[in-house]
């Protein structure tokens, strides 16, 4: 099958720090890819780069044929390419229903619908049916049914961060970039956790993209593995290869006790 | 779901402002008149501070619309009112559209005082055109409804009555637009701009249109104060003018768009039984209200009706 | 809240009471408007509102001397609303407003500031009662529209700038070069106009070196003065007044700006016994007419800086002679009118009337109601210098001009006059 | 030649007396991300308190070569007395708030302190001349200047490098850094936050009354007197970036420079050229030349 998006030789450096140093990597449609490594090796950087927050200072990437090393966050998102994000970036001051019209409002607004003189309530398009149905149908999806009215702030860690990923369905993405979806949430639920986010997400036909720390959820749910390192990828196939590579044991997985925290700061900017 | 009640509370005081003009007092017609020309200014700060912007130099857009009613009619005669005020609003738009792309790109309290020195620059340039009467401004030509001048006592009847029907209307149009896709994105502007980029939206566009909108309001109301008033001067964009519409912003809440007219008619009142009471004082009285108020009330004098309304 | 009950209560009372015919002695309610806050408040809005609540209250005791000596206004009593001139000229057109529709005085004596007076006006038109500005300077009230209800009692900034240019061919006919420095705004801005256009009909051919304008309340002043005593500029003409003009004078003597050019203040009599250490002899004083020092000694002068003198701890200024002026003119108006109407209370247009082209009597010597239509006073002026005796300031080498000399006749614009050489 | 001697001198002592007035409203910032409005109170207060015990002291024949010192003092009695009282009183419970409502809050405060100031001192002027006269003069380019004007410079320059060496070298000042740095960490870390920020409302009011009181010999003290300033501070701050002490310093210079050069050879823009500036370098530098770098978002 083609790759839906294909990087290319990136590189990407903070002053003195490298963060990205010849990155390639063509994704398949409809696979799920983990992404490892230790904190600073490169994951966010990787994302960032493809979802427009930092532009590669060399390489591109390419999206179904189309470059969109240029475009910006927002023309990204709109094209498919979606994200959730490490430190849930969610409207603190609006409910966790709320929150998801916000999304479902830009997707209406972006394609035209339910502007100022149109009456009564539209179908969002891709859902076909209106946003009030759609935004309870996803929270649904997500089991987050109990905190439809409650302010984002005092939600508790965990289900802040299932918003966060459910946010991200209002636009129906094709490509879906996770980062750290199961950071802060006991080894026990993980599992719970991703059952829940991979039937969701897949029931839309997205491509993931996946970042983890834990080597067990990564080999149960990744089809295929990226290994960072130091800014590069070391090791890229599937979960059995990978984790069995002697760099990748070295440095991701062993490495992962050491290399807490180090270079956090300037690779992840 | 409750049902949108906010058209119909619109209506209801439509309606009432109109059959109760014949009877109330002159002053006080003109008391209300006033505060829905300063409320048409606020109603387009609160679509910015829904964003989470604060415009320290709203008053250049009313200063703007003040001036375009007061050229029209001096320089061609023009005095229907309504084109006056349309006039202003243009005017006010087109310069907001220019400049928007310049002020889209800030936040917070750069944004504020970015508008601040916007508009004491064009306050320098009017108390320096001595054509225009410098800081003394001039007199606005007595104006017309589709040609009619009414008889004297009619005339701040017939005002109300066009002022009223204009911040109805604006007031409606606003209403639906912060329903839009485009006009609820404020609250999410104003919590995570991030989040509404990764959600495929403009934070800057949606700006530069609310900044557009609201200047085009300040623009409006700066065009029925000129006409209302029948004077303009430079200090319609001096700082202090601004202050006050954030003043009676804050004072109202961004709770509805009813509550600008609200809160611009509870600050005339305040401030002219503070220079009635106390005239050697007042600047106390009107501080105190505003203290007051914030500790009190946190948002705003709206959330008294809410709570009322709740129960 | 007493805001509300008050508009329920003047609503109720606008709706049920008819307007009755007002008894003789009903007391006879003047609004009177005059800066309490802000800069202006020490300099003239205070003095002014303190004049007021004398003359008022002397007024109204029968105690002023000839030929006022009547109680009240034809033995009405008077009674003040005061208001705050402050805020802005919407603020002061509500106010305006609340003062004829809510409180329903009789009339409005006010407006220090030309921008209220030219916002006031028209309104006082709209609303038909009766107005006297006391203190504000711009011609262009009476020039550019007829008034019916509006008076002036106080001659224009016209007549300031060309009694400054008088005074300065008497006092140095040989000037060559002139600077100014005025704040950046319409008083400033139209002081300096006027005095430089009469400077160059009277002196032809004098040289303007710099005219600096800084912003109003800037409070530093070094660069401009600087300048100042970089152009060797002959006489330095400044309008400046409070404040501003203190700090002005406080910044520019030591630095000799007074020693090497002849400075004019135009309303340097408000400062001139506050400052008297910091002025040296030879600055040239003025008091926008025949006020303060240049007043005449008449009784009623002798009386009425004695009274403010004796009441408030300092002797008026300009602006206290001005207040004092409008109500004695209103007064005078108030009386004939009566006396023409069979010594029954006159109406406003009986007032009105007799006040066109009144001449009255006031502190400051005659007032001629003779222009705008007989609706613009004009008075006479004068200027001198300062000149301490024994530590005490004294003004010196006064000259008065009559008020044909520096006013324009009726219906000329003060420009147009100017240009013509003050003929026409 | 000599008039560019001029430009220079009246640049310099005009940025002197900006940066002695604005100086206090950028470290307010930087530590409580207040926008101060009632600096123009201080301001005020400083001035009318430095006026009035002055000329008091003066009059009861204190040696006049004391009222240097009186003028600070007065400074500092107006900022102790009244600024841990609007930061304990009132500012306090209010940090919860958005940075423009506090803005607000600190507006009413300043227009009720326009009133008190008025019941207290009443609308005449206050002179305290006497100092400004009392060192003399001294003559550059053939112009005059009271030597005063370098007391004024004096003390923006130890007002600054006072405040440059308390951040940098105290232990005081460095946790200081830490709760610009971050207020909640500093928290947490145990510093008493609280304390910081009363001592830095007091401080940085303290720097504003004493522009007031130091101004006060050279001008007359009339209601009014704070608001000019307010705006002044505003951009000089604005221009050298919100909570900068470099920034503000270069904000006074380049801010008094202009001005100065204006009014020496284009005197009819002196009016809005300080915005103009303003302007100019928000929309090349929207955060003002030294801007404190922002923290990481994602």
């Amino acid at each position: 099958m083609a790759a839906i998006l294909d990087a290319k030789g990136l590189n990407k450096s903070f002053g003195a720090v490298t963060a990205a140093s010849d990155i390639n990597a063509a994704i398949e449609q409809d696979s799920v890819v983990g992404l490892i490594g230790t904190n600073g090796a490169g994951k966010t950087t990787f994302i960032n780069m493809i979802t427009g927050y930092l532009k590669p200072d060399r390489g591109r990437i390419h999206y179904e044929g189309r470059d969109i090393t240029d475009l910006a966050p927002r023309d990204i998102t709109r094209i498919g390419i979606c994200r959730s994000f490490q430190i849930p970036q969610l409207y603190s001051s609006l409910t966790a229903y709320e929150n998801m019209l916000m999304g479902l409002g830009v997707v209406m607004r972006n394609a035209g619908v339910g502007g100022f003189f149109s009456r009564g309530r539209p179908n969002v398009p891709g859902h076909g049916r209106p946003a009030e149905e759609v935004a309870d149908a996803i929270l649904e999806r997500f089991g987050l049914v109990e905190y439809r009215d409650k302010n984002a702030q005092v939600l508790p860690g965990g289900v802040r961060k299932l918003l966060d990923i459910a946010l991200t369905m209002a636009a129906k993405p094709k490509i879906l970039l996770l980062d750290e979806p199961t950071s802060g949430v006991s080894a026990e639920e993980k599992f719970v956790i991703m059952e829940m986010i991979m039937k969701a997400v897949r029931a839309e036909g997205a491509t993931v993209l996946f970042v983890e720390h834990d080597m067990e959820v990564v080999s149960r749910f990744a089809q295929r593995v990226l290994a960072f390192y130091d800014g590069r990828i070391i090791a890229d196939g599937s979960p059995d290869t990978v984790l069995s590579d002697r760099e990748v044991k070295r440095f991701v997985v062993g490495g992962e006790l050491h290399r807490l925290d180090e270079k956090q700061g300037a690779a992840n900017a | 779901m409750t049902s949108d009640r906010t058209p119909r509370i619109l209506g209801a005081i439509l309606v009432v402002l109109l059959a109760a003009g014949p009877f109330v007092p002159q002053w006080a017609i003109f008391l209300i008149t006033i505060a829905l020309a300063k409320g048409l200014v606020v109603l387009g700060l609160l679509i910015l501070l829904r964003c989470g912007l604060v415009s320290f130099g709203q008053a250049l857009y009313y200063c703007i619309g003040a001036y375009t009613a007061g050229m029209l009619g001096r320089l061609f005669e023009v005095d229907g009112v309504l084109t006056l005020m349309l006039a202003g609003m243009v005017v006010a738009a087109v310069t907001a559209y220019v400049l928007g792309f310049l002020l889209a790109r800030y936040r917070g309290i750069f944004f504020g005082l970015l508008s601040l020195a916007v508009s004491m620059i064009l306050y320098g340039l009017l108390v320096k055109s001595e054509t225009l009467g410098s800081s003394d401004g001039f007199n606005v030509l007595p104006s017309t409804l589709f040609g009619i001048r009414p008889a004297d006592e009619w005339v701040r009847y017939a005002v109300l009555v066009v002022a009223s029907v204009v911040a109805f209307v604006a007031a409606l149009l606003v209403h639906r637009y912060l329903k839009t896709p485009l006009g609820s994105l404020a609250p999410a502007i104003k919590d995570n701009e991030i989040r509404v980029e990764y959600m495929g939206a403009s934070a800057r566009y949606a700006i530069h249109v609310n900044y557009v909108i609201a200047a085009a309001l300040a623009g409006l109301g700066g065009g029925l104060a000129a006409t209302t008033v029948g004077h303009i001067d430079p200090e319609m964009a001096y700082w202090t003018t601004s202050g006050e519409f954030i003043f009676i912003t804050i004072l109202a809440g961004t709770g509805s768009v009813i509550a600008p007219f609200l809160g611009a008619l509870i600050f005339g009142i305040i401030q002219t039984v503070a220079f009635d009471i106390s005239p050697n004082t007042w600047q106390m009285v009107l501080g105190g209200a505003l203290l007051a108020v914030i500790v009190f009330l946190p948002t705003g004098l709206w959330s008294l009706f809410r709570r009322r309304r709740a129960t | 809240m007493q805001g509300i009950r008050k508009l329920i209560a003047s609503a109720a009372a606008l709706l049920c009471v008819p307007a009755l015919a007002i008894a003789q002695d009903a007391p006879i309610k003047i609004g009177v408007v005059s800066f309490l806050s802000g800069p202006a408040a020490g300099p003239f809005g205070v003095p002014a509102r303190n004049a007021a609540e004398i003359m008022f209250e002397m007024i109204n005791a029968g105690k002023v001397p000839a030929p006022y000596a009547t109680k009240g206004l034809g033995g009405a009593k008077m009674q003040m609303s005061l208001v705050d001139e402050s805020g802005g000229t919407t603020t002061q057109v509500t106010e305006f407003r609340n003062l004829v529709q809510r409180d329903n005085v009789d009339l409005v004596i006010g407006y220090i500031s030309s921008g209220s007076c030219l916002g006031i006006a028209p309104v006082a038109e709209e609303l038909k009662k009766l107005t006297v500005f006391f203190d504000c300077g711009t011609p262009r009230i009476f020039e550019e529209r007829d008034y019916k209800y509006v008076f002036r009692t106080a001659s224009t900034a016209t007549m300031d700038s060309v009694g400054a240019a008088l005074y300065v061919k008497d006092l140095k006919p040989n000037a060559k070069m002139i600077a100014g420095v005025n704040q950046n705004y319409a008083w400033g801005q139209d002081s300096w106009g006027d005095f430089e256009l009469a400077m160059q009909q009277i002196i032809p051919g004098i040289k303007v070196a710099t005219s600096q304008m800084p912003k109003l309340f800037a409070g530093q002043y070094n660069a401009e003065i600087s300048t100042l005593l970089s152009s060797k500029a002959d006489v330095i003409h400044s309008s400046f007044w409070d404040g501003d003009l203190e700090a002005f004078i406080l910044q520019a003597g030591p630095r000799g700006l007074f020693k090497r050019s002849t400075v004019i203040l135009t309303t340097g009599e408000t400062a001139m016994y506050k400052l008297a250490a910091k002025i040296p002899d030879g600055v040239v004083i003025g008091a926008r007419g025949p006020y303060g020092p240049y007043a005449p000694d008449n009784e009623l002068n002798k009386w009425f800086s004695a009274t403010f003198e004796d009441r408030y701890g300092v002797p008026p200024n300009y602006a206290a002679y001005q207040m004092a002026q409008a109500i004695l003119g209103t007064k005078a108006a108030w009386e004939k009118a009566q006396a023409a109407n069979g010594g029954k209370r006159p109406s406003q247009d009986q007032v009105i009337a007799a006040f066109e082209n009144l001449t009255f009597v006031s502190p400051a010597g005659e007032v001629k109601m003779t222009n705008g239509k007989g609706h613009q006073a004009i008075t006479g002026t004068a200027y001198g210098v300062t000149k301490k005796v024994g530590g005490k300031m004294t003004i010196d080498k006064i000259k008065r001009y009559p008020a044909e000399k520096v006013n324009p006749p009726d219906g000329v614009k003060a420009a147009d006059w100017i240009k013509s050489g003050f003929k026409k | 030649m000599q008039e560019l001697v001029a430009v220079v001198i009246d640049g310099i002592i005009y940025s002197a007396w900006l940066f002695i007035a604005a100086v206090g409203l950028t470290l307010i910032y930087g530590v409580m991300k207040i926008i101060n409005v009632t600096h123009g109170s201080f301001y005020a207060l400083g001035a009318y308190a430095a006026a009035s015990i002055t000329g008091a002291l003066l009059a009861h024949g204190m040696p006049p070569m004391l009222s240097y010192a009186v003028l600070l003092g007065s400074a500092l009695l107006v900022a102790i007395v009244v600024g841990p009282l609007i930061e304990r009183g009132i500012l306090r419970f209010m940090y919860v708030k958005d940075e423009v409502v506090i803005l607000l809050i600190t507006y009413a405060l300043f227009l009720i302190l326009e009133d008190v100031i008025k019941l207290i001192w009443g609308v005449d002027p206050y002179y305290i001349s006497e100092p400004y006269g009392l060192l003399g003069s001294f003559d550059v380019a053939d112009l005059t200047y009271p030597t005063y004007n370098l007391i004024l410079v004096g003390v923006a320059i130890v007002c600054g490098a006072g405040l440059a060496w308390t951040l940098t070298k105290t232990r005081t000042g460095k946790l200081l850094v830490a709760v610009i740095h971050d207020t909640e960490v500093s928290r947490a870390m145990g510093i008493n936050v609280d304390r910081f920020y009363v001592v830095t409302f007091t401080f940085g009011s303290l720097l504003a009354a004493i522009g007031g009181a130091f101004t006060a010999p050279t001008v007359s003290v009339v209601p009014g007197l704070g608001v000019e300033v307010i705006v002044l501070s505003f951009a000089v701050v604005v221009i050298g970036g919100l909570g900068s002490l470099p920034g503000a310093a270069l904000g006074a210079v380049i801010v008094g420079l202009v001005r100065s050069a204006t009014i020496h050879y284009l005197p009819q823009a002196e009016l809005f050229v300080i915005y103009f500036v303003m302007a100019m370098v928000l929309a090349f530098r929207p955060r003002g030349l030294f801007s404190i770098a922002e923290a990481r978002k994602i």
